[in-house]
């Protein structure tokens, strides 16, 4: 059975794999930076804690929540617990080692579920973190991959999600809006600044994501082919166009254009690009990009401007971009690329499509998020308490500073 | 001539900058510092033990003015500055002989 | 047509790419650790915004105006204008998609343009920049890379050119000295120290720098062959050659050996063993290292002596790491790792080549980013205004502090 | 005969160097956060100056004592000294081009000597270091390299050493041992605290590292195949592991968890899960995770109740994290995933072979770094002066200071 | 009332806390300065050559108290921070005319 | 005993501490802050609009001589500081009544 390998596609997505795990510490830098530098330690280690308990859990039963025999097409079964007799096993419809497959989806919902603890940054305990984040990935995250990814009720409704639109940004997204709203606002937030501690901090995060980003979309192509060329081009080609378009797009409302501006703008650009990647060309990439960079920076003015503390825009970066994003498939998909085309080629169906399975994300992702934050603010309490917020999570949470 | 120094929490220097400048006051020397007043900073708990977190981030402002002015500067600085919760500050009034402008080396005393 | 792809040759150039990719804001911190803090996030956002910029202009008409159809040996046509039917092409000589090729020739395209920042290193106004850096790499990167690799006059020559020494590195180190030249010294330079801010971040940049350049070199095979095996050790040879040679120099010099030193003395011969890495053998390796350390260090010296403020020493270390590699190809490259032989084997033909070739793109990048600098500066100004370098440009360009 | 080179092997070994290179500036960062702010500049310039070393001696002759043809089953001779005809060459029992082979071995030679620096941390005169430096890869790594790959004695005994436990983290880690005593402490050690002075360094080290070691392990199967992948998926499996392990185990005895110690788990669990990476499934990797973390821990706590000085814990998470990996190699070997199997599984032999090839590691490296330490000593002073050591290495033995 | 202020090696306030803590004195603002005494500084030979490595790190306290007890402070803050080697560091008496707690605008004089 | 307390230009710090050497003035402490003078720092426009940048970074020198010397040591500072521009800084001299060296605890009056 081995023998059908492909060594190439092997390495490809070995790398890739390598790529999207460094992506979730990158977030944590990327997040890090943001707060302030009473919280950075918390913020980095929010996002590692995130990796190592999916890692585990994925390991053991989530994988095969995701891809276990369909049950009704919501969820998978047990059948793949503890990956049993998974060495010698191709992945079916692909030529490499199905640990490779198990490994490359893991890292996905890794940071999945870090990219959540925007919503909580810089007043959740950390226990309750734990807590919340192993019923989050097992009853959000995982059924959330089965629907689209392991033969659920939207695959079979036809929708396309390349590299996890609906997947990993929606579900975080609006997932980290509903915990926003439970967990409530830092304590201050409104009466004063709370400034960026770090910026460069935060670019670094940027690249990091940005080079892990190849691996997430054209590591999707699950080979080393046209496919995987075509998605690493357009991420590219998104994420620069995004990045110009929110910097010009906040020069213009407040005469200058900053940095975090554009940093925000491309990391809007490849999630955004993330669910199209295998679908649409580099003009497709080109208007999926100028439109989210322009969409998300609005719709984090709107948070602010609603006194919302969803503190480091999961919501209107990662929730609204992924949804522009797996609406845009349905519009710009062009057989030029792949078997599938969208609105502009007059298929109103796919369209349609997207929309449903997009919307029907975004209310489970919400509310079951809602319902488990909810259960574990009244079991253990979500949040430190005022003093631990004043002094900071890095010394309430871990007993450390980061900078001496 | 007196120096005004007043150690105040962070996040309210804005809101002390502002009153000030509606006062007038518009010079200002700031350095970040640490602190603790008389209660040892701030207590916290976790699991059975108790540990003191002292030396919290402050703001020394730094304000030298005529002696008529003092009372209008501290005045605003404590109004601006406070919570009513411990560790709201503590403001300084230390004399000044003399002071002196680089760029005109104009003195005043 | 795609059945002859090699999906071990597409792996490892997706890969060589994403690495390639990083060494742009891997640039970014390295130049922005060297400058005052003021100005770091401005730094940094350069590299970005011209990483942006290029990777638009590329997949629009920049590879087409590099590897389009040539016209008379200097550029190519627009034939490849947004790469019509890319998806399904396998690149020429190659066995990879042909949009990975274009992927990664984009990739050195937007770092070369992140080079010359170092020209204009905490004076530049944005919007200048953005202006400057469209035009520089439509009318100087792209006809180079086009001598070069598209098939232009100097490939007809005969002249070597493995992974850019010409193209990327004289091209940049030798726009920065015409941008330096145009833009004028920084306020104060000479007059007071311009101490580095953040030593570490230099040298995490030189770590990705180093870790991103085996894909610029090794990937240059353009397969995962013995070519790409010997162009990636022979780079890092040389990059440790000549870090231990830029540090023993200075050593010895000044009394200490200076971390900087090493860095900068690394990234010389990672320049230098560009256009030979897949030429020369260990030994020349060696020996091209050796010699670019102490020659980039004394010319960074001259540079200083001369109160030339080409301020982060991109012409002392990639201009002149550049062309004293583009002339070593021509000395040390061996038979035993190509068809082509240098000077010490007798081959004085290959010698001159390489000279002919360098001192043109030195000729051409010098001159036409002098005349670009100059209309620029005429029309738009190049420099802020003085209280705006004297604050600094990250709160006037970007309205933002790096540190809080 | 380079007919035989399979681009799928090459392109993911190619990728797996890259990786591991990483992860030596990686680990600079992460010691270099851990010390005081006078000697970042110091930590990570020793870990650059320790590959760049090892780079040049490697390709000279370190190779060739490695793997070069066995004498007395001790150390390879000099038959391959410069690599002669390596270009051509196909390495024995691989599809790949030898100089890949060469260059994924370099790096593990380069990042080894870079770990022995944590027990010389904030004192160690940079020209001694060189010298210990040069001699230590030379009489301590190439041999124990030849034992166990090389085809020396271990490897003829049946010891299994997957990716390094004993070459890399043993030799390492009680090297840096015998190196701590002979330097002795720093001054001031135990009489205040010399806190970490930037902790989000370190955990940007820790990402890289953990990204790095994905090469590492994962490219020890030198093929692109399913012990590859097996390989990665375990690593990452024991680095999560050991991670909440450490964590919840400073948790419960010294009420809070540290960042720092999740980051030195998870280094251990990469350690420890390092030799048995291509024999252990899940299960085992779970195992070696969850002692790994509780044991490093508990050696650290050790150490520091002695008052040794070894500064930043390469004994206590390599020398014991590895020790530990070897001897579970020999527990959890599995059928399952190669064609041995352990003590689990009733196979004592394998257990006993373990145990004495690791003694022998600790033997050997402990007692030869003793030496050797106290040579250099001897002749030229291991330590710097006490004023030097006050204002701190950057400044005295770099002449820099890291922030300004 | 007095500003007692000390410039003292950074290792040593640890030390110089818990000394004051014991006294009874726990109020206190930190500033992390650079500074350096009559010798310039520490001398390094390399090469030859001596470098001066002056501005080295210090810690600044800041500590007012009433009049009565400046003896104490002073006293107890050379006895914990002394190491017997150059660059020990200075302390310096200020006079402060009046002080006001920001939280409950108490003054006192 | 007096305190000189400057505030100037970080770039001419170099320029400051080479003057005053000159002048045998060696010791000090330095401090970096963030200040800004009666002219609310530096206005930038953009864009039709203004913005001021206040706080600008700053560099705080302190030193403590004998009172015969607050004058040469004022003049240095000024003079090596001056750039002619607005932001060049102030120096402020306030009175020390006592000094301690805590190496020795030897005391100054
Ligand atoms: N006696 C003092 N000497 C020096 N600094 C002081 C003194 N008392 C207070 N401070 C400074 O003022 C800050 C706030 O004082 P604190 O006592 O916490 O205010 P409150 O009395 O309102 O609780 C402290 O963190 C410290 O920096
Ligand atoms: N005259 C002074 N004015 C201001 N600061 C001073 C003065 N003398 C000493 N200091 C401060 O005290 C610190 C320690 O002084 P130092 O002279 O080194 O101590 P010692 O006299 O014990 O060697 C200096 O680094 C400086 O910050
Ligand atoms: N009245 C004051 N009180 C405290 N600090 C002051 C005062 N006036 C000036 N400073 C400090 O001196 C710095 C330089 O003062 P500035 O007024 O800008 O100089 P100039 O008058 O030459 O323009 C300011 O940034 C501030 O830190």
């Amino acid at each position: 059975m081995v023998s059908n390998i492909s060594p190439g596609d092997t390495a490809w997505l070995l790398t890739a794999t390598a790529l999207v795990m460094l992506m979730t510490p990158g977030l944590g830098l990327f997040y890090g930076g943001m707060v302030r530098k009473k919280n950075v330690l918390s913020m980095i280690a929010l996002s590692f804690i995130a990796y190592a308990i999916v890692s585990i859990q994925w390991v053991v039963y989530g994988f095969s929540l995701a891809f276990g025999k369909d049950v009704h097409g919501f969820v998978g079964n047990l059948c793949y617990f503890l990956l049993p007799n998974f060495y010698n096993k191709i992945w079916p419809g692909t030529h490499i080692p199905a640990l490779v497959y198990v490994a490359f989806q893991l890292v996905f919902a890794a940071i999945t579920l870090a990219i959540i603890t925007s919503a909580c940054a810089e007043r959740i305990k950390l226990s309750a973190f734990i807590v919340f984040g192993l019923l989050w990935t097992t009853f959000v995250y995982d059924p959330l991959a089965h629907w689209i990814w392991g033969g659920g009720w939207t695959a079979s409704l036809g929708a396309l999600d390349f590299a996890g639109g609906t997947v990993v940004h929606i579900s975080s997204g609006f997932g980290a809006l509903a915990l926003a709203l439970v967990i409530g606002k830092r304590s201050g937030f409104g009466e004063y600044d709370m400034e960026p501690h770090n910026i460069p901090m935060t670019l670094l995060g940027t690249a990091l994501l940005w080079f892990g980003w190849f691996g997430f979309n054209a590591g999707s192509a699950v080979a080393a082919n046209a496919s995987a060329a075509n998605a690493f081009i357009v991420t590219n080609t998104a994420a620069a166009t995004a990045g110009l378009s929110w910097m010009f797009a906040s020069w213009i409302k407040e005469g200058k254009p900053g940095s975090l501006g554009f940093a925000s703008g491309a990391v809007a650009g490849l999630v955004a690009i993330t669910p199209a990647a295998g679908y649409v060309g580099i003009p497709g990439a080109i208007a999926i990009g100028a439109v989210v960079g322009v969409l998300c920076y609005g719709m984090m003015l709107f948070r602010i401007s609603r006194g919302l503390d969803e503190s480091l825009d999961a919501w209107a970066v990662h929730g609204m971009g992924g949804l522009w994003g797996a609406i845009a498939t349905g519009i710009f998909a062009t057989k030029a690329v792949s078997d599938y085309s969208g609105l502009i080629y007059g298929n109103v169906h796919q369209f349609v499509v997207q929309i449903i399975a997009a919307l029907a994300a975004v209310a489970y992702a919400f509310i079951v998020t809602l319902i488990l934050a909810k259960i574990v603010d009244a079991v253990i309490g979500l949040r430190v308490s005022e003093e631990e917020e004043y002094v900071g999570l890095d010394i309430s949470q871990h007993g450390e500073t980061a900078y001496a | 001539m007196k120096k005004v120094e007043a150690i105040i929490r962070p996040e309210k220097l804005e809101d002390v900058k502002k009153a000030l400048e509606e006062k007038g006051i518009v010079a200002m020397t700031i350095t970040e510092v640490r602190g603790r007043g008389e209660q040892k900073g701030i207590k916290l708990q976790f699991r059975g033990r108790t540990m003191d977190v002292d030396l919290l981030p402050k703001v020394k402002i730094e304000i030298v003015v005529e002696d008529s002015r003092v009372d209008t500067v501290i005045k605003t600085i404590a109004d601006s500055a406070r919570t009513g919760r411990f560790g709201d500050g503590k403001i300084f009034v230390i004399p000044v002989e003399k002071s002196v402008r680089v760029r005109t080396g104009e003195v005043e005393t």
